[in-house]
């Protein structure tokens, strides 16, 4: 069955929601119309069942399955609502609006380099799975690593870590660096330091990369423009205001003002 | 069932609308909800030129509540015109545009500029707390208020809503005076001005600072407002503050607004006015209420 | 680790106190806390005479708040300096007495009565919202609220300190006022006017109709104003409005209050003080604060 | 085991939570201090988990055992908390502050009449295992009854339905006339125009009656002076305002300014 149409604020029912690394946790859920239409680099918003918490979280679609019609998140808990939503076992159900925003845009190349950061390692999967060609995948983490088994299905996966305990000992970045690693398309997403040095690299070897942001958001679909970035414009200040939850949040790093 | 009531000479299908700010002009919501069921949409802020907004962060969480502080980001009038006018006239609903300025020759142009437009009601915005310019002291002085009300009302072709702010000692002082100053409806409450810590970064969330705190927390501000400018004034009263649920609006037509605005609720769901329109619905069949006009300002 | 703070020649232990009218005079709290931890107990409202307050309801619930429309109820200043002070003495803790009154001379005989009776600060409430009479008035006009705290700094023993209304246009001009007036410290915000609405019953909640809006909703206005206003005077603030976590208290302290005061979180957990008493000891240790005085203020 | 002392607001363990009639609900929950400390007549908080609904829900102590440690409340879905509660189940836990309020007087006597009017008769099930002597129980509802199997165990019950369904036609006044009730003490719970009736009869009759009063409540433990009824005073209005939760519930009938 194929869904066409984003049904907007919904429960959805929980398949299962397992702690996956610290603090880290995988979510499945039942959505028809999420499985079918999310596109990598798209997110869902989830809601809090606590009536004082009122704003949507913003989580990376990590993996979908249209035939099974359920999709996977992989969220940290930072503060009070991801630990709430740690709290949620199988078979209860969550509030759920996507998918929502602008993933990536997959482009057929010969080699393509996958970068993802911490909790910005999960959108990349989908998108693993659905780029052609080779692929060179490095994970950088703050500790330990998660999902690389599920990386390696779809390419060469290297990874980093902060402390040496998995991997590189340092960022992707030093890590890419040190294999020379070379493509020709770069799709990113992780915390703002990794991106910025991966605006960088990118940019002196002239490679297009792309590039997942992220902003705290007021709606998470375009409506209140809470949630914007800088974008290089040619106006008298050199940039304007994009909305990451819809104009993103995948930029291309050209476009990104840090 | 009759839900309709008229807002300065303007017939809306029902009371239902969307608050400025919170709506854009539609077209994010095209998907999710069936716009012609609305009796209104209050577009977003609308200036003369292009307005940048804020930095980032613009946006924090609250008890029951939300901070925002996106500073009247908006691509000015022109692009205004050229593209959402047409979009929302695509649907039966009234286009109120939500008028905002630095100086009241900057508000005057914008209402110039759409007498021909195809636009019903403008709501002239003096009650943004976000930006430094204007807006804030043009809501908070009753002398100011009126001067502004009278300056635009001479470039107004459509009947003008001025939308009040609640950041002041008494509201009802400032609605007589856009009253007196040719006001033909007014709209409250906009944000109540708050601010919030991060105590780990020790720093404002936002970053602006300052910022407008709007939602279900604000509701009792709203409402007791609504009630005393009812008192206080004869042109309708558009309520807003907080409305999450059909009781929520009917409060506010009950305490004497003649309309209601639904705002941060479109945020966190954007079928919210479906709902709320149902849920309106259904209070009146259950109450047999024949005309939603029969229980506007029965609070004493 | 030191948690003491001053507020106007009064060293506090610690500067976590409770606010006037929700705590009573602490002996509802006895048996769940030790009220010896508290840096002080600032009592429920004392008038002169015994006041009967409002008709009931008095309480309603609000999304993240509460209204209350309480109407300073009390056994007048006789009753409390016989039964409550003795109580309070038992306890190493400060006492701070809530002065309410309808005319300036009420509350100068209430300060006056206090002169010699074993209390450490006094705390002028020109600011329920709940009571037609005086209090309100003086707290919203920055001339009234000068000449009130001037005439009661005459009969004034003790160091007052002035609660201020947050239903004002520019709070910082009547701290500014109350500073000139010889206030030696401020404490706000005290309660948010509401109104809630019973739909089914089609009549206002409150037999008061308006009431005090209270809790968690209102903390980012009540931030926000200490903010404002500590950058307006110079003397100490005690902030308070929906504090319910030592996080909350903290961000307090970071936008310049030197204490803070608890309310609404009493009601709902009679051991809140303690609970946030720990959470602040807890941030401090885990942020490595030697002194509490490090972070009062801090954020620009 | 004995506890001696309220312990506060705390975290109690559900050991059931069932429907008895049409929207009327049973919960037992653990607490030993709870079990131990209450007295005929007092109530406790129950508060709800979502973070928007901050005050507590007083709901009268139905029945208690010391020995097994449990709490028996009966109460009435009417609103969004008591909807919330009527939710929880088996093993979950609700948040409780009690024993709070000034239960019953218990007054030897030969006869005493007890008079519920529908969720006020819970809290007469425990009066009625302490009081010692005969008691006539008179039980008023809407439709349908409850608890009445219950009552039965400790006197001898009568059953008013407005609605007829059930018992007499009509209401527990007019049943306790009919019957020519007759006794030396009165304990009533219930709706105001039901314990107004009985303030009459019993002053009528000269006999001491004791009404549970309700009033919408801030704290429930005496802190906001939030929940005041009027009792008669010697003072020029002829009245004052007293707290529910903490001079009552229970006042003397001859006390009460309706
Ligand atoms: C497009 C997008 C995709 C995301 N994808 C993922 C993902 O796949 N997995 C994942 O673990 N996290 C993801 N995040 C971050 C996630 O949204 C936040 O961690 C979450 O909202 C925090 O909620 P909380 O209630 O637990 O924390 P809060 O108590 O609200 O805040 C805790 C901390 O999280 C930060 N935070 C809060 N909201 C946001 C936000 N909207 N964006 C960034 N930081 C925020 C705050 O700075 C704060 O320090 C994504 C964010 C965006 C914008
Ligand atoms: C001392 C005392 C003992 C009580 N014992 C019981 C009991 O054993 N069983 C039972 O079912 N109910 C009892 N009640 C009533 C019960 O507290 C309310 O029904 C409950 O608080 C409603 O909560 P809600 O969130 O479902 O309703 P809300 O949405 O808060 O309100 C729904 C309706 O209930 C009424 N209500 C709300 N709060 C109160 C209150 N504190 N007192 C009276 N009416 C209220 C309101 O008028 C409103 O119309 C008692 C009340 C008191 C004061
Ligand atoms: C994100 C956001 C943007 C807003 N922008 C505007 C605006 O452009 N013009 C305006 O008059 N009000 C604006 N407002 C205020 C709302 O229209 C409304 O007055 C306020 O939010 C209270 O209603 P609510 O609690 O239902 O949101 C904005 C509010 C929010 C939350
Ligand atoms: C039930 C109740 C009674 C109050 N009585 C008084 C009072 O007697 N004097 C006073 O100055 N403030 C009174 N207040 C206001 C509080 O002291 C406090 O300023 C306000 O509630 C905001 O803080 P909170 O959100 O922490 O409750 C009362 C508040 C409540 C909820
Ligand atoms: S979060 Fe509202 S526009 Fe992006
Ligand atoms: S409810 Fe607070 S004193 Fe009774």
């Amino acid at each position: 069955m194929c869904v066409d149409k984003n049904v907007g604020r919904s429960s959805c029912k929980i398949i299962y929601n397992n702690q996956i690394a610290e603090g880290v946790y995988e979510i499945v859920f039942e959505s028809a119309s999420i499985s079918s239409l999310a596109q990598p680099g798209q997110f869902v918003n989830l809601y809090s069942s606590i009536g004082s918490r009122l704003l949507p979280r913003p989580i990376s679609i990590c993996e979908v399955n249209t035939k099974e019609q359920w999709v996977k998140l992989v969220y940290a808990v930072v503060g009070d609502g991801t630990k709430e939503f740690s709290m949620l076992g199988k078979g209860q159900t969550i509030d759920v609006l996507g998918p929502v925003g602008n993933g990536y845009e997959v482009e057929a190349c010969e080699t393509s380099i996958l970068v993802g950061g911490g909790v910005g390692t999960p959108p990349l999967l989908e998108l693993a799975k659905r780029i052609e060609g080779k692929k060179l995948i490095y994970l950088g983490f703050r500790t330990g690593s998660y999902l690389v088994e599920e990386f390696k299905k779809y390419g060469e996966v290297q990874v980093a870590t902060d402390d040496g305990s998995e991997g590189h000992h340092g960022t992707v970045i030093t890590l890419m660096n040190q294999n020379n690693a070379d493509g020709q398309r770069i799709y990113a997403c992780g915390p703002k330091p990794m991106l910025k040095a991966l605006q960088q690299w990118a940019g002196e070897r002239n490679i297009r990369a792309q590039l997942s942001l992220e902003e705290r958001m007021g709606c998470g679909f375009g409506a209140c423009v809470g949630c914007v970035c800088k974008i290089k414009a040619k106006n008298e200040l050199g940039y304007t205001y994009k909305k990451v939850c819809k104009d993103g949040p995948v930029f291309d790093a050209k476009e990104v003002l840090f | 069932m009759n839900l309709s009531v008229n807002i300065a000479g303007v017939e809306l299908k029902n009371p239902v609308m969307t608050a400025s700010g919170t709506f854009g002009s539609g077209k994010e919501f095209e998907q999710y909800i069936d716009i012609n069921r609305l009796g209104g949409v209050i577009v977003k802020g609308v200036a003369n030129k292009e307005w940048l907004g804020n930095p980032s962060p613009r946006i924090a969480e609250t008890y029951g509540g939300m901070l925002n502080a996106v500073g009247l980001q908006n691509p000015g009038m022109e692009v205004f015109i050229k593209e959402d006018i047409p979009f929302l006239r695509k649907f039966d609903t009234k286009i109120i545009v939500n008028v905002v300025g630095r100086t009241i020759s900057d508000y005057c142009e914008v209402a110039e500029r759409l007498q021909n437009e195809d636009v019903d009601l403008l709501e002239l915005n003096i009650s943004c707390p976000n930006v430094k310019e204007g807006g804030v002291a043009f809501g908070i002085s009753p002398q100011m208020a009126e001067k502004i009300t009278n300056e635009v009302k001479k470039y107004a072709k459509q009947p003008l809503i001025v939308k009040l702010s609640p950041n002041v000692t008494d509201i009802a002082e400032i609605a007589r005076a856009v009253e007196a100053g040719g006001a033909d409806a007014v709209s409250l409450i906009n944000t109540l001005i708050g601010m919030k810590v991060d105590v780990h970064k020790r720093q404002p969330v936002i970053a602006n600072k300052i910022a407008g705190l709007s939602g279900p927390a604000i509701k009792p501000v709203a409402v007791r407002m609504v009630y005393q400018v009812a008192k206080a004034i004869r042109i309708p009263i558009i309520g807003l503050g907080g409305i999450m649920t059909g009781e929520d609006a009917i409060e506010f037509l009950m305490v004497g607004a003649s309309a209601i605005a639904v705002g941060t609720a479109n945020l966190l769901n954007p079928r919210a006015t479906m709902n709320i329109l149902d849920e309106i619905e259904t209070f009146m069949k259950t109450k047999k209420i024949r005309d939603i006009k029969e229980i506007i300002g029965i609070i004493e």
